[in-house]
């Protein structure tokens, strides 16, 4: 892990934001910004049931290699992120991302290009199942 | 020339091949894609169309499929749009 | 408390970040944006021993109405947002500001907006201390 | 037309002025923001003058000064700039 990375796990248990809070803590650190995703019970306007991540075996690497490089801005004082997976209840915590900076206008702009980056590059994907018993694999559009 | 090949497929695409992966001889990314498009029918070949490609554990990226020339052995994945977090 | 928003208090005891979680908690919250201002062990590049905020008696109210304000964005789901007062050490909280909406984007965005408004417009002044003894209310340009 | 006022100072105003509040007669904000400034000689001034004002618990807003009109009794209340979080 970088110096500024301080955590980045894809994991099939339960996730916490306190374990990123303390990870990324610090004396220089002035302003933190997080982001919790977590499973809505509603896609779009269908309500969902329930929720499962799976990933590719590279992802927890792909998931370093993004990480270091959305923390690579000097303003960056350290940073965490974890991504669940396997099957998820409603209200369950798919995300957790958090970024410190002296300043608060760095923290908020570095944690959203993190969460932005995780999204968009580490092979991990979302399948749901409607509460009408249909089912999707979210942006595979079949 | 042809080139005997894996394709492994993920997630929707597992889904719509109903196997985890399979062999296949094609020469490039293109006719591997039509291969396995035309060996599972009506909804595999829309999730492949929308899958990004490793080859042998390397990114294809945006290089056109028919120009990716597949090693004999390869080891060819199908990864449908990410959708983390 | 507006329905929206479930927490908004200035408070003389420690803050912690899992009592602003659970009051933003909710089945159709997708996306949660959390802020968390902590005691810098600098200032610019003036090293800090110690730091206090004080409040004027209407800071609550007025936090009150800025949190409303801040979240009739109708994207917003819940908010909540806590300000310390009273003498604080390097490392502690001094403000937890939480947003949940249905997307992250949104979270992010009314998050910024709350604390930014929260720091601008409520009656709250910070004294600090520096290493070398010397001291300063921050922004009254003595 | 003079009143008697009380002005409360707050976190720097109150350092700078030594005192939490004092009595003042003065006609207008900005007489009472000069008779303070010169009876608390050298930092007060500069502190005041970076001030939001209450005038009985109402914002003076960005009213000028020297047109707000101070009743008799009232109390104003002197605001340095916030840095609150």
């Amino acid at each position: 892990v970088g110096e500024r990375l301080r955590l980045a796990e894809i994991r099939a248990t339960a996730l916490t934001v306190d374990e990123v809070l303390e990870a990324v803590a610090g004396p220089r650190a002035g302003g933190l910004a997080v982001f919790v995703g977590t499973v809505r019970d509603h896609d779009g306007s269908r309500p969902v049931r329930q929720l499962a991540y799976s990933a590719h075996p590279s992802a927890e690497r792909v998931l370093h290699q993004v990480a270091d490089r959305a923390l690579s801005d000097p303003q960056v004082l350290a940073g965490a992120v974890l991504h669940r997976v396997g099957p998820l209840q409603v209200g369950d915590v798919a995300i957790v991302a958090a970024v410190a900076c002296a300043h608060r206008v760095d923290a908020f702009a570095v944690c959203r290009r993190l969460v932005d980056d995780v999204k968009s590059q580490v092979p991990i994907w979302k399948h749901q199942v409607f509460a009408d018993g249909t089912e999707e694999w979210v942006g595979a559009a079949t | 020339m042809s080139a005997g090949v894996v394709l492994r497929y993920w997630a929707a695409a597992k889904a719509a091949a109903g196997v985890a992966e399979e062999s296949f001889t094609a020469g490039t990314l293109a006719e591997l894609v039509d291969a396995a498009g035309a060996r599972h029918g009506p909804s595999l070949p829309a999730v492949l169309a929308r899958c990004s490609y490793l080859v042998d554990e390397v990114p294809v990226g945006t290089r056109a499929w028919a120009s990716v020339w597949l090693p004999d052995g390869a080891v060819v994945e199908a990864l449908p749009p990410f959708a983390g977090g």
